[in-house]
């Protein structure tokens, strides 16, 4: 399986992600420059997380008019995985990929720390390696990650079972109903603020992200038996 | 501001306006001297910022002289924008620390964040990676208004910056005292990996080849920014607008990548960043180290505002720019490549054999100064020295203990001052984990970072106890350079090196600079000793508010080689049943300790004695006792002493407890903070292997799984039986209620 | 020349995190009487005459400098004479 | 009731990276006739009829609503009437 990390000017996670990818899942992947229109040749797209064009206006607002985008819109309406994570996710939330918005953090402050999350929905091709209702642990860093949308967007949501995962315990960011990860209705486009790129590794003392990038490559492998 | 006429040569001899500009009259007349003639306005710029303390380290240069330099993995010491120290492979470590105290007291946020981008520069322009950031930082107390916004936004600064360019902020320490209410410490490290062939040098070498400028625009901020910091600061400074400066981390980060893909280029000559004294130390100090000259054309010069004069272009310190020099000829290839980063490369100048600095505008020579004169040839000055009054006082002062009745008490009291209390409002706020090789967080002595493709690691700190500075400088000095050894040593690694900030007041009162020069001479000893030879440094004077002095502190950032991811050590108890031990004995010693600033609010007396080779020896017998296996945790024991040091090595919720048994004088067996101890615990079957390795190893008890610190006396009553708990619970709310307070 | 002066702010009824520490900051000043605080954005823009100026605006705040979703916009536009 | 507008704009000279960063958005959206971006503030505060009104919004905006040394500032104060 192939996948692509687009790198927009001031991604800063797109390093992590690679290695999440290469390292820890032993898959192929390559960095994909914000300038690149065409995406047909991978299999799952990742926008990592960082500060693209400095988070100036709002976060993920600039970026969204990358070329890479129309790339991203493609892949999407193909079906094929889409992940964005922190930063990732913000660009996914302004070019209306998924719906709602960010604002800043409740406290009005950067946070960086290991957080709980359940997972809400076990039964997308993201998740399908965790338990259902399990609760993991993966890092954020975040300064914008309070999620708003209006109640008949948080209605559908559940409704959908778009949620995918909660803060489980404590809200670190004042997120409309604990949303840490929402998918689109089709189930292919996944964002989430916590960094699963960044729970890969025993070294590094959290590992629960692993089981994502696993999800994606068995539900992909499950898909092209027929064709590979 | 543009339109202000310039004054003539003869009018800044006559009406002394060279000293508005921070030159002394012996300064002018040497550039006088120097030049053949009267300095133009421009020309007077030129020396007084390169002549200021911050660029020259004209009264710093003879007790800089003492540090040793060299070792035998040094690669580049001091005098290019960082150290390098070799680590094997064909890599090596490149660091420095720098500070920004006088911008972040006028404007904390971008005084902090500009000061965390320039010390980036410095890393990437000698061609290295940035890998971590750290910081050391010095408030007032936190029970003024002022100075928690002061504290607040330089934390707010400094993440802002480091989050959004994507470097790791790993460490650093937060101390709160007085001295520094009006005059706030900020200092920042930077560490960064290089491949040995990338390693690059600031020279303009080769005559005829190009001079080019990369990265933001020039604006008239900061003009003068390298004087401001070298002059104290008055209730007019914050009033002192143009010293301001924003930064753009965005572009940074644009201009990092650009620039570490320029290194790999062989059309490349020569890189520096433009820092203090932006574009005249740049441009001077790169031709003067080449033995060149340079000449530019400043109507190239990519301006942000109209109207710019050759005074202000010079003199700007607009964030985020270099200097470069190219093959001549293969300047397209520059601009190339810096336009897939968004970014512009111009050509502003080439290299001469002159010698000179000679700067056109509009078709006009406006400057004309030779190159060493400004850069090498800067008047030293060697400042008178007297021991201060007080510290004779404080020397004759008897040993004392303060008094405490209630131990437990104390303990939570003393885990509740600021200084020693939880430093996670802090440093949550700054990415830790970005780019994925932080193997040990903030929080335990040393920072780790793994180094991707071996299996080796560094470990990085900062410290510096100035209360022990004050009350004897030398003394001091010394415990700056082991306890950052401690930490390194503590975390597994071997040290290497070490980068220092001399933050100081006026040095030209005597006693200000008798406490520089007897700071430096302890450091250098324990430099010697410890085998960890100064590669870098900055110096930050003159910090002193309406006259009284900041406390001397020299912080010291020290980077250590973990030979092996395996031998990586935290502070934290890891399992029931292992052993505690104190490495190193007890003595009464309370001047500068957080206890005596508990009960007596103020420190006396003398600092803790320091026996330099004892501290190796023990160094040396722990860290092969580490690398062997034989510990589990280990821990220097700093402020607060032992009690604290237990306390601190329960933090991790890991839900384990620690009975211990202490002898002889209560108070200072629980609370002194003796020097060169290590609290360590050990797996029971490597008892023997331990004790035998280690010479002064006392064992004082075991790690429990009961949630609880108890600690007994061998003739007394349990003299602390805490919940770790409630422990965790002063330790962590302190300074978060610190600033909720009002007041 | 043109000054285009846009105003964006929080739509009704999205919490306001800025806002509510601002107005929890003026209060521990003692500045008791203000009773509510909203922070949006104030942007002006200098653009040289074209055809279709309101309607390029519009477009503008719509597709970049607003995120419709939470945020409102509004604009004036002002010639300005060069001195 | 009063409703008292507030404009926080960078103080001429200092660097605006936001502003630079919308600008190459627009141009790269094609929207070249814009020349200059520059963002600041705005604030809404509602506040109870006080004393001295105009002198403490004064003092409100240099203490806390803008940073001085960086920031410049203006207001405007309406009096607004409850439906
Ligand atoms: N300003 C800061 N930035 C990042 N980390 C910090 C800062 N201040 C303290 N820390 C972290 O908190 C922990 C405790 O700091 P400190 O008490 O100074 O340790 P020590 O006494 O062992 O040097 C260390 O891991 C340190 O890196
Ligand atoms: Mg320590």
């Amino acid at each position: 399986m192939k996948y692509a990390v687009i790198v927009f000017p001031g991604s800063n996670c797109d390093v992590d992600m690679y290695h999440a990818i290469k390292d820890a899942l032993g898959e192929e992947v390559e960095y994909v420059s914000h300038t690149e229109k065409d995406l047909s040749e991978y299999d799952a797209i990742l926008l990592p997380g960082g500060f693209s064009y400095g988070d100036y206006l709002r976060s993920g607002a600039i970026a969204r008019f990358a070329n890479a985008m129309s790339g991203v819109m493609k892949a999407a309406e193909e079906g094929k995985p889409v992940l964005g994570v922190c930063n990732g996710f913000q660009v996914l939330l302004e070019s209306g990929l998924l719906p709602g918005a960010m604002k800043r953090n409740r406290d009005l402050k950067f946070i960086c720390r290991p957080v709980n999350l359940k997972v809400e929905n076990h039964e997308t091709m993201f998740t399908s390696e965790y338990e259902k209702g399990e609760v993991i642990t993966i890092p954020i860093a975040h300064g914008e990650g309070n999620y708003e949308c209006n109640d008949k967007t948080l209605k559908e949501l559940e409704e959908n079972n778009q949620i995918v995962f909660r803060y489980h315990g404590e809200n670190p960011n004042g997120s409309r109903g604990d949303v840490a990860g929402i998918i689109n209705e089709r189930g292919n486009v996944l964002g989430m603020m916590p960094h699963p790129e960044r729970a890969v590794d025993e070294i590094l003392g959290h590992t629960d992200g692993l089981k994502l990038f696993q999800s994606i490559l068995k539900n992909w492998r499950e898909s092209h038996v027929c064709t590979s | 501001m543009s339109a202000r006429l310039e004054p003539t040569a003869e009018q800044i001899k006559e009406k002394k306006i060279y000293r508005e500009m921070g030159l002394r009259d012996d300064e002018y007349e040497r550039a006088v001297d120097m030049l053949g003639r009267l300095p133009n306005y421009t020309e007077t710029g030129l020396f007084s910022v390169m002549w200021s303390e911050h660029c020259s380290y004209k009264t710093s240069k003879p007790v800089l002289k003492k540090f040793p330099t060299e070792g035998k993995h040094v690669l580049q010491g001091p005098g290019e924008g960082a150290g390098i120290v070799d680590i094997g492979d064909g890599q090596a470590v490149v660091f420095k620390i720098e500070s920004h105290n006088h911008p972040s007291a006028i404007e904390p946020y971008q005084g902090a964040a500009t000061g965390v981008g320039g010390i980036i520069r410095d890393v990437f322009s000698m061609g290295a990676r940035p890998i971590a950031l750290l910081n050391s930082l010095r408030f007032g107390e936190l029970d003024n208004p002022r100075v928690k916004y002061l504290f607040e936004e330089v934390v707010a600064g400094i993440a802002g910056y480091g989050n959004c360019i994507g470097i790791p902020t790993v460490g650093g320490e937060v101390q709160f005292d007085d001295s520094y209410k009006g005059n706030p410490l900020v200092n920042v490290m930077c560490v960064g990996i290089i491949d040995h062939e990338d390693i690059q040098k600031g020279q303009a070498k080769g005559i005829g080849n190009t001079v080019m400028y990369v990265g933001a625009a020039t604006g008239r901020d900061g003009i003068h920014g390298a004087t401001f910091a070298s002059e104290e600061l008055t209730d007019e400074s914050e009033e002192d607008r143009p010293a301001v400066q924003v930064g753009d981390p965005f572009m940074e980060k644009l201009l990092l990548e650009a620039c570490l893909e320029l290194v790999k280029s062989d059309a490349l000559v020569g890189i520096q960043d433009m820092g203090a004294a932006g574009l005249t130390s740049s441009s001077s100090e790169m031709a003067s180290k080449a033995g060149t000259g340079i000449e530019m054309n400043l109507d190239d010069v990519p301006q942000r505002e109209p109207n710019m004069t050759p005074y202000e272009m010079m003199l700007s310190e607009s964030q985020e720019r270099m200097l470069i020099v190219v093959k001549e000829g293969r300047e397209q290839e520059i601009i190339d490549l810096f336009e897939r980063y968004g970014l512009e490369a111009k050509a502003i100048g080439k290299v001469t054999d002159d010698r000179r600095l000679r700067l056109y505008h509009k078709g006009e020579v406006v400057a004309d100064v030779p190159v060493d004169a400004l850069a090498e040839d800067v008047p030293v000055r060697n400042m008178p020295s007297t021991e201060p009054l007080y510290f004779k006082d404080m020397q004759a002062m008897d040993l004392q203990v303060p008094e405490v009745k209630d131990y437990q008490e104390t303990l939570v009291q003393l885990l509740k001052q600021p200084t020693i209390a939880s430093k996670k409002w802090v440093y949550d706020q700054y990415d830790y984990m970005v780019r994925t090789n932080t193997v040990v967080p903030p929080g335990s002595d040393a920072a780790v970072l793994r180094i991707r493709g071996t299996e080796k690691a560094l470990a990085m700190t900062t410290d510096c106890n100035s209360r022990y500075l004050y009350l004897d400088p030398e003394t001091g000095g010394k415990i700056a350079v082991a306890e950052a050894a401690r930490n390194i040593v503590a975390s597994g690694g071997e040290p290497l090196a070490i980068t220092d900030c001399l933050n100081f007041g006026n040095p030209e009162k005597p006693e200000i600079f008798w406490q520089l020069e007897k700071a430096t001479s302890g450091m250098s000893e324990a430099c010697r000793e410890l085998e960890t030879p100064v590669i870098s440094g900055n110096v930050s004077l003159y910090n002193e508010t309406n006259g009284t002095a900041v406390f001397p502190t020299p912080v010291v950032g020290m980077v250590g080689l973990i030979h092996h991811v395996d031998h990586i050590t935290t502070q934290y108890f890891k399992q029931k049943g292992d052993l505690i031990y104190v490495i190193g004995e007890t003595y009464p010693e309370f001047g500068g300790s957080e206890l005596q600033k508990l009960v007596e609010g103020n420190y006396s007396g003398k600092a803790p004695t320091i026996d330099l080779s004892v501290e190796g020896k023990r160094q040396k017998q722990l860290l092969e006792a580490i690398q062997k296996g034989f510990v589990s945790s280990a821990h220097d024991l700093a402020e607060g002493g032992l009690a604290v040091g237990l306390a601190e090595s329960l933090m991790d919720e890991s839900g384990l407890g620690a009975d211990v048994t202490v002898d002889g004088e209560v108070v200072t067996a629980l609370f002194s903070e003796t020097q060169s101890r290590f609290l360590v615990s050990v797996p029971k079957n490597q008892q023997e292997a331990f004790e035998q390795m280690v010479d002064d190893a006392k064992r004082i008890g075991t790690v429990t799984d009961d949630s609880r610190l108890v600690i007994h006396h061998t003739d007394q009553d349990i003299l602390i039986q805490a919940d770790v708990k409630d422990l965790a619970v002063a330790w962590k709310g302190a300074i978060p209620c610190l600033l909720k307070s009002k007041a | 020349m043109y000054k285009v002066k846009v105003y964006v702010t929080l739509k009704a009824g999205v919490l306001d995190p800025q806002g509510k520490a601002v107005k929890g900051a003026l209060h521990s000043m003692d500045y008791k009487e203000v009773q509510d605080v909203t922070i949006g954005k104030y942007m002006e823009l200098m653009m040289e005459k074209t055809e279709n100026m309101e309607e390029k605006v519009e477009e503008m705040c719509h597709r970049l400098l607003a995120n419709p979703v939470i945020e409102d916009y509004r604009y004036e536009i002002e010639e300005v004479v060069p001195q």
